[in-house]
């Protein structure tokens, strides 16, 4: 039984992500009690599995390695992976919440040797490649994973597979009759960090993300990007494996459209712009970009990084909302069909790959949020006082950038210990 | 140029888009374009276009009031609903192109011979006679759209089509006299100038 | 300090005992690398495992732990011993599993891991479980330097938290640029209408705060101390001086209107009627409801043009170069001003891109244009002043011709300048031409004021740490920081008041702040042994060395992020830290085996920062990558630690080649201690002496810039070293 | 009394000698066979189907639909409206929802009306005969109706757009809706789910006004069916039917190209498939005849 020791001066944080991450580590750093609950097996969220941050083209596994130093090195910080939420009672500087802990089927006694792995045969898609790549049934999620645990993957269980695993743990990590797990815990305050999901490509259906299989999304290029990632770093597209020298980015693929997300996603553009580094550093002068935008939005210094891509001649802009997308039956390549607004020119162009610039579609549930919450149009965490003691922290909150995120966080960091200080009677 | 648009002009002087706003068919969404341009790029027809709707738009508010009643672009929609559909604003492209088509023809900028203008005015005509429409009528003054000896030519060329239409009994020559129609024609007509008196009305108070 | 017990556990799990000789590797332990006590153990992160080393700690009096199992980065929480000093030999990811397995490999395989058990003995002998100084204050009370809306927030917010604030603004009343302010955009969602900006109210609230002291015509002339025992001398107009203790410092100097006297072309200062948004916000106040009317004339106006970007996203001279970000909305706010207040008045925004982002920014827009607001993407290039009335003379870009439109107002919107004072490292050339005046008057050896990133931002460099300046427990918030609009800068205030407070907290508990919150140890230095040469007072990346009356270092140690750049830089080695020092590394170089010539065996010598190149390794070795058997491998703090006596002693004991990896150290440097990594290329590149009057080949030590993804070419950097040594041959200082 | 029962909106081209009389005959034949029972609305008048703007303006043209929705609420009272003809359903459709978020062209419109003595409550379901086919009666029912599955024929399912949008059927996309394939699988025969032009507009009425403009449409919708090998195209639309349908030999002779691809509406194949004869099936409605629809319908 997963014993957590909280109180009404603890604080609870949802959300493992560079957003709640950051929330638990700057509280626990101020000298509060934090329990992080995680839905993932491990932390970090959406940024580990980004290849580089704009505007610096540094690594985010960079900071996620001082981050989770952090929280390995800080007695204050609880953390809860594969766990999630499922209610939250009481009040301000007094909830109790219930948690669901998913079996993971591997113990803390796992020391990440990876013998299991090698027993195992089965293959399943590999959630960390969003489905480019395939990861064995028993598995580390990524090489930074924290905590250092393997998963096995319930699909396994009854198969023998299984057993298989259990036999190679020299450690009796492998348990399978682990099962799911509820606790119950107080906390004086919450922070949500849920962050955000990549908006469904499907759904945009003039793009054929669903149909061609050179449209892929923005999520998708940073791990083919990734030299960790399923090409090993190469640019290949998926129809034929060939290198993508000719690639379409597409903007607002979902933001800023009543049809799918009404918000402007904020980080796309900047993203695009990011990802046109890749192509021309992998392919230098042979590389033809093109950027199809409504708005760049390129805000503050980050107007440099927009200026230098620019200057880039290998980089076309298009201001024009692409139309549709066609398959070249021929060569696999998708056509765009659209006009160029800039004084009207209509294109039929034709890439190598396409790269859907699809928004942040908020992880908030709007239907079942665990307690009383005001949530916007979006679907978004409003700043309200109703919200009591519950703050959102980063994505949750709005479309933000990590940097805007991080900020943001730390600030819900504090709200938080104002009202467990309050609690404390330090009262504010 | 007609009197409704010398005082339309007079009446709007600087502001085509509140004209616009005022007076066409879901008008008042305009405003909201945000010259994306999928609406043009979504268009069957749309390299026929000399100005696609999003640019009508800007068009629009850029008070090229001229250019954008005579223009022949919006005759060129076939009603698709691609542009409606994609449009990320939800505007109703669609009805704006038949409005603009419309308020251009009621202040008589339409272009001269535009076919789709005049075979629309004839449906219009067609139908209203008998509250059904008579195909075959239809088709022959289609035919006679640009005078007779032009007609005659044409009439020759669909012959072909006409008469594998009566074989399959798609095409009635009785229609030729009366034809199908509306049993209360008086109470029809009364409603459609009753609708037509209103709206006459509506635009010719913002007329003056 | 009670008497030393030193105790060594070796680990035999994840196939550590399969692959090497324990047996060998305790007697190691005990009989070189000294231990009193030596054990090993299956599995030794297993309760079983730590509970025996609890066992000895309480029962056998331990106080030194060398494990010798996994990676240090491996286990942490298991082997959670803050009572002990603790040394960890990396036999897992640092041996075996960078090591092929095979017959003809075992030999080299397990002197690799006796070095390391020798290495990480030694280190540990020298090595103390580091406790307070006992210097620390326990002043928390926050200092917050500018009273706008940015600095208001960050004092109500730490108030909220129970912290005393004072408040220091220049002028005579609360509210900056805020409050002169007709409205501000909207914050609650639909964000379809502008809404009081609030600032009477929180002004009333400061005011009625007992815990917030306000000081009004009064400027910051001296800062002295560090976080937890900040002295700030703080003056008023007249003169008069009262000197203050804080915890923490947050500097919330806001901006300064971008000057629009430099925009010529749009008859700025020529005419009345060309007005900067912020003069646009007077009017509408002035109107106090009625119609918004033409400074000129007096008459309503009814025909008003935004020109975005004025003056900004251009490189043209005396323009900005950046995006101010907040102006797109607040030309669309202002545009509503006139829908409300002068209902048929024509407003159209001349743009190139709209920037509105997120569900407020992108519902405002739509809410403007739902109101009416003619939005136009044209590229303006002239505001001509015609008759009383202006004409607008811009490229529109969709219809793709030239256009002109005729106003009664024109509205530039024009960016914010940071109001910040003196770059401390500014380059004589980048040096502003106009003498900037200071804002914090810091009494640092290193300048006077936070450090700017660009375009005299005072913003942290990282993207994961927004609040990491240079100045330890000196926040910014605010337009200082980043061109933002106001709802940016309450959050950021807010989070700026968080680390002001968890700085001041920990200078109390005498820990260490970000990256190494909890850290105890701090510098301690011979003062007898140092020459005054100023090395360290210079080259700490956080000015936090000053110097005493006898010009010795004073080190300051709630400002220190015990990166150990000072003892990297002081060329007497009389720097030092308890868990980390000149011996902790360096007595592991001594540690290491050097075998004979003839043997054939070089010895390579790595450095890594542990923040990415040491990381990199691990990953490497879990990839299945292949290093020499000839390296040892030393994580370090940081590269700027690494002082140049550790270079010259393992050249002299023979060591063959030195590989040092470090950070990316250009403008976009990602070491997490700013310089460190710049400061050792800097010493490094002199190292080229030391190896000519010993005459080695300067190939022997080569400085790499290493990022936490080059898993294949971390290796492959140390194994290209193998090769060079192989092709010039073995050092011959091996005795 | 029939299972399903609905208030019929024919419209003018379904007439007895109009274009599609034959898609009312196998309407009428599949609706027996389905148990579904149509009620005319008496006195129907034509919806102007998008293409009366010119000299008809909004109001008179919502009137036209209000008056149909008006005389349905008062002579076939509670059962929902039903139209066979893609652009009459979208009229009536869209002039129902119009109406619905303007109140004041609702008064106007009511005023209107009231000069034929009608009133419009407004609040009648309008459907396409589509719709009630997948969601009313269901493909099961269908494929349990089978008597002659229609194996081994090809059919190119060509939705078209006015049945696609921007209504369009309850869970298909508009870019590449898939009821027609799943209908004609249901049938026996074989789909082309991938189908490029199943959307593509064939003109409109834009046909007589601008044929070149129409026909060069038309020839990609034909030949990208016979790219498919598709031995017919099954259409939800009159407009559809007859654009696709009657004006090959005139591209023939423009193109040189060789086209005899029959088209077909839904109801023909279905009552072929419900083993009705061929003239149940109108089939000599064809202008381009559907051989192998006849040979099996002659068995």
């Amino acid at each position: 039984m997963t014993e957590v020791v909280a109180t009404n001066e603890t604080i609870l944080v949802v959300g493992g992500g560079i957003s709640g991450l950051t929330a638990a580590l700057e509280a626990a750093e101020t000298g509060k009690r934090v329990v992080l609950v995680e839905k993932r097996p491990y932390l970090g969220g959406r940024v580990a599995q980004l290849y580089k941050y704009f505007p610096k083209l540094c690594f985010p596994t960079c900071g996620l390695e001082i981050n989770q130093r952090r929280a390995k090195m800080n007695p204050n910080v609880t953390v809860l992976t594969m766990a999630e939420v499922t209610n939250i009672e009481g009040e301000a500087g007094n909830y109790t919440a219930t948690v669901n802990l998913a079996p993971r089927y591997i113990n803390e006694r796992c020391t990440a040797c990876g013998d299991c792995a090698k027993a195992v045969t089965a293959e399943f898609d590999d959630e960390f490649n969003y489905g480019l790549g395939k990861r064995k049934g028993a598995y580390l999620p990524h090489r930074m994973a924290h905590p250092m645990r393997y998963v096995l993957d319930p699909r396994l269980l009854g198969t023998p597979d299984a057993e298989k695993a259990k036999a190679a743990c020299k450690y009796g990590a492998v348990d399978l009759e682990m099962s799911p797990e509820q606790i119950r815990f107080n906390a004086g305050a919450v922070i949500w960090a849920t962050g955000w999901k990549p908006y469904d490509a499907a759904k945009i259906q003039p793009y054929g993300y669903d149909r061609i299989k050179n449209v892929i999304t923005n999520v998708e290029f940073e791990r083919l990007a990734d030299p960790s990632g399923p090409t090993g770093g190469k640019i290949l597209r998926p129809s034929d494996g060939k290198e993508a020298k000719n690639v379409a980015f597409i903007q607002c693929a979902g933001s800023r459209d009543h049809n799918h997300l009404l918000h402007c996603s904020r980080i796309c553009c900047m993203a695009s712009l990011k990802q046109t580094t890749y192509v021309s550093e992998a392919f230098g002068d042979q590389a033809d970009i093109s950027i199809y935008y409504i708005d760049i939005r390129a805000i503050d210094r980050f107007e440099d990084f927009y200026a230098k891509v620019k200057a880039n001649p290998r980089v076309k802009f298009i201001k024009s909302k692409v139309a549709s997308i066609v398959e070249n039956k021929g060569n696999g390549n998708p056509v765009l069909n659209g006009v160029d607004t800039e004084g009207y020119h209509r294109y039929a162009n034709e890439h190598d790959l396409v790269v859907l610039a699809v928004g942040m579609e908020p992880s908030v549930d709007k239907d079942k949020f665990p307690v009383k919450i005001v949530i916007n149009e979006e679907g978004f965490i409003e700043p309200a006082p109703e919200n009591g003691g519950v703050f959102a922290a980063g994505s949750a909150a709005d479309a933000l950038d990590v940097n805007r995120a991080v900020q943001h966080a730390t600030a819900a960091a504090l709200r938080a210990i104002q009202v467990v200080n309050r609690v404390a009677g330090m009262e504010g | 140029m007609s009197e409704l648009n010398t005082a339309m002009i007079e009446r709007y002087r600087s502001n085509f888009l509140k004209e616009v706003e005022a007076n066409v068919e879901e008008g008042e969404w305009v405003k909201m374009c945000m010259q994306c341009g999928v609406c043009s790029g979504s268009c069957p027809l749309g390299k026929f276009w000399d100005h696609p709707p999003q640019e009508l738009f800007m068009m629009i508010r850029a008070n090229k009031r001229d250019e954008v009643l005579s223009s022949e672009s919006m005759w060129m929609c076939t009603s698709c609903y691609n542009c409606i559909v994609r449009c990320p604003r939800g505007l109703p492209i669609t009805h704006i192109m038949h409005g603009l088509a419309h308020y251009a023809k009621r202040l008589g900028l339409a272009p001269q011979n535009q076919p789709t203008a005049k075979f629309s005015q004839m449906f219009w005509n067609n139908l209203v006679k008998k509250g059904r429409v008579n195909e075959l009528k239809l088709g022959v003054s289609l035919y006679f759209i640009n005078g007779f000896s032009e007609g005659v030519k044409t009439s020759l060329k669909m012959k072909d089509i006409g008469l594998n239409m009566l074989k399959a009994k798609r095409m009635n020559p009785m229609e030729i006299l009366g034809g199908h129609g509306v049993k209360d024609v008086s109470g029809f007509h009364k409603m459609l100038e009753k609708a037509k008196e209103l709206e006459d009305a509506r635009i010719a108070k913002h007329g003056n | 300090m009670a008497d030393k017990k030193f105790a060594g556990y070796i680990c035999t799990g994840c196939g550590i005992g399969e692959r090497l000789d324990a047996k060998q590797l305790v007697n190691v332990a005990t009989r070189e690398g000294k231990m009193s006590l030596s054990r090993q153990h299956p599995m030794l992160c297993s309760q079983e495992g730590v509970h025996m080393i609890k066992e000895d700690i309480a029962n056998a009096g331990v106080t030194h732990v060398m494990l010798a199992a996994c990676s240090r980065r491996s286990k942490v929480e298991a082997f959670w011993l803050p009572e002990v000093a603790m040394s960890r030999a990396n036999l897992r990811e640092g041996v075996i599993w960078l090591r092929p397995e095979t017959d003809d490999n075992q030999e080299t395989t397990q002197e690799m891991a006796e070095d390391y058990i020798r290495m990480a003995c030694a280190e540990v002998r020298f090595m103390n479980p580091p406790t307070a100084s006992g210097e620390q204050s326990l002043t928390k009370r926050i200092l917050v330097v500018g009273g706008g809306i940015t600095g208001m927030t960050a004092a109500l917010e730490s108030a909220a938290t129970g912290y005393a604030v004072s408040l220091v603004e220049k002028t005579g009343a609360l509210g900056g640029h805020a409050a002169e302010l007709y409205k501000r955009t909207p914050v609650r969602s639909p964000y379809a209408d502008p809404q009081d900006t609030g600032i009477p109210e929180m002004a009333k609230r400061i005011a009625d705060n007992p815990r917030i002291q306000v000081h009004l015509n009064s400027r910051v002339t001296r800062t002295s101390g560090a976080p937890g025992r900040f002295a700030v001398d703080i003056t008023t107009e007249s003169g008069a001086t009262v000197t203050e203790n804080f915890g923490a410092v947050i500097q919330a100097s806001g901006f300064k209107p971008y000057d629009a006297a430099r925009l010529p072309e749009f008859s700025y200062g020529q005419t009345p009627d060309v007005v900067t948004n912020l003069e646009l916000e007077r009017l509408a106040k002035a109107a106090n409801g009625g119609p918004i009317k033409r400074p000129s004339d007096g008459k309503p106006v009814k025909n008003v043009a935004f020109v975005q970007c004025a003056g900004q996203r251009s490189d043209k001279p005396g323009h900005l170069p950046y995006c101010s970000g907040f102006c797109c909305t607040t030309s669309i706010k202002q545009a509503m001003y006139f829908k409300e207040l002068n209902p048929d008045c024509d407003t159209t925004v001349l743009f190139s891109d709209l920037r509105t982002p997120g569900a407020p920014g992108e519902d405002f827009y739509r809410s403007g244009q739902q109101k009416g607001v003619t939005f136009s993407k044209g590229q303006v290039s002239a505001v001509v002043p015609k008759g009383g009335r202006l004409e607008v003379r811009f490229k529109d870009l969709i219809l793709d011709e030239d256009a002109s439109l005729d106003c009664d107002l024109v509205v530039l919107a024009t960016g914010m300048v940071a109001n910040s004072g003196p770059d401390p490292y500014a380059t004589p050339e980048a040096a502003p031409s106009v003498t900037v005046e200071s804002i914090l008057n810091l009494d640092y050896r290193q300048g006077t004021d936070l450090p700017q990133l660009k375009y005299g931002f005072v913003d942290s460099h990282f993207i994961c740490f927004p609040y990491e300046t240079r100045r330890t427990g000196v926040y910014a918030a605010g337009p200082v920081r980043r061109p933002m609009d106001i709802q940016q800068a309450m959050d950021d205030a807010t989070g700026a008041a968080l680390k002001a407070i968890q700085a001041a907290e920990n200078a109390a508990r005498g820990s260490a702040a970000h990256p190494r919150v909890g850290d105890l140890s701090f510098p301690r230095f011979r003062k007898e042994g140092c020459t005054q040469c100023k090395r360290c007072t210079v080259e700490c990346p956080f000015g936090a060395i000053n110097e005493d009356e006898q010009r010795y270092p004073m080190f300051n140690e709630s400002r220190c992020r015990r990166c150990g750049t000072c003892m990297g830089a002081c060329p007497v080695r009389v720097i030092s830290f308890e868990n980390y020092s000149i011996d902790t590394v360096g007595q592991q170089i001594k540690n290491v085996s050097i075998p004979e010539e003839f043997e054939n065996k070089p010895r390579i010598l790595v450095l890594a920062c542990e923040n990415d190149a040491y990381p990199a390794l691990d990953q490497a070795s879990m990839a299945g990558q292949e290093i020499t058997p000839w390296a040892r491998v030393i994580p370090v703090r940081c590269l700027g630690s690494v002082s140049l006596s550790w270079i010259t002693d393992s050249l002299n004991s023979g060591f063959d080649g030195i590989v040092l990896m470090g950070c990316r150290r250009d403008d976009d440097y990602q070491c997490h201690f700013v310089r460190g990594s710049a400061m050792a290329a800097e010493r490094m590149s002199k190292v080229g002496d030391t190896l000519s009057s010993l005459n080695l080949e300067p190939e022997r030590v080569q400085v790499y810039e290493v990022a936490i993804t080059d898993i294949e070419r971390a290796p492959k950097l140390i194994n290209d070293m193998a090769a060079k040594v192989n092709e010039i041959g073995l050092s011959p200082f091996k005795f | 009394m029939a299972k399903h029962e609905y208030s019929f909106y024919p419209g003018c081209s379904s007439q007895k000698g109009a274009s599609s009389s034959n898609y009312l005959v196998s309407v009428k034949t599949m609706c027996e066979e389905l148990d579904i029972g149509l009620t005319d609305i008496p006195d129907w008048n034509c919806c102007a189907a998008s293409i009366g703007y010119s000299g008809g303006g909004e109001l008179p043209r919502l009137a036209l639909s209000a008056r149909n929705i008006a005389l349905s609420e008062q002579h076939n009272p509670g059962k929902d409206i039903v139209a066979t003809c893609a652009a009459c359903w979208l009229s009536t459709r869209e002039a129902q929802e119009r109406l619905e978020h303007d109140r004041q062209l609702l008064a106007e419109c009511n005023e209107a009306l009231a000069q034929a003595g009608l009133k419009l409550k407004n609040e009648t379901p309008i459907k396409h005969m589509a719709e009630v086919l997948i969601q009313d009666v269901g493909y099961d029912k269908i494929k349990a109706k089978v008597k002659k599955p229609l194996e081994g024929i090809k059919i190119a399912g060509y939705v078209g757009c006015q049945t696609n949008r921007p209504f369009g059927i309850a869970g298909e996309s508009f870019e590449n809706p898939l009821y027609l394939d799943k209908l004609v699988d249901t049938l026996g025969a074989d789909s082309i789910p991938g189908y490029e032009k199943k959307v593509q507009c064939c003109g409109g009425a834009l046909a007589f006004s601008e044929p070149e403009k129409s026909q060069d449409m038309i020839k990609g919708i034909i030949e990208a069916a016979y790219d498919h090998g598709a031995d017919m195209i099954v259409t939800p639309c009159p407009v559809c039917q007859m654009n696709v349908e009657i004006y090959q030999d005139q591209i023939n002779l423009r193109h040189g190209t060789k086209f005899k691809m029959p088209v077909v509406y839904y109801s023909t194949l279905m009552s072929v498939a419900f083993g009705r004869s061929a003239k149940d099936a109108a089939l000599d409605g064809q202008v381009i005849p559907a051989k192998k629809l006849e040979d099996i319908a002659g068995k």
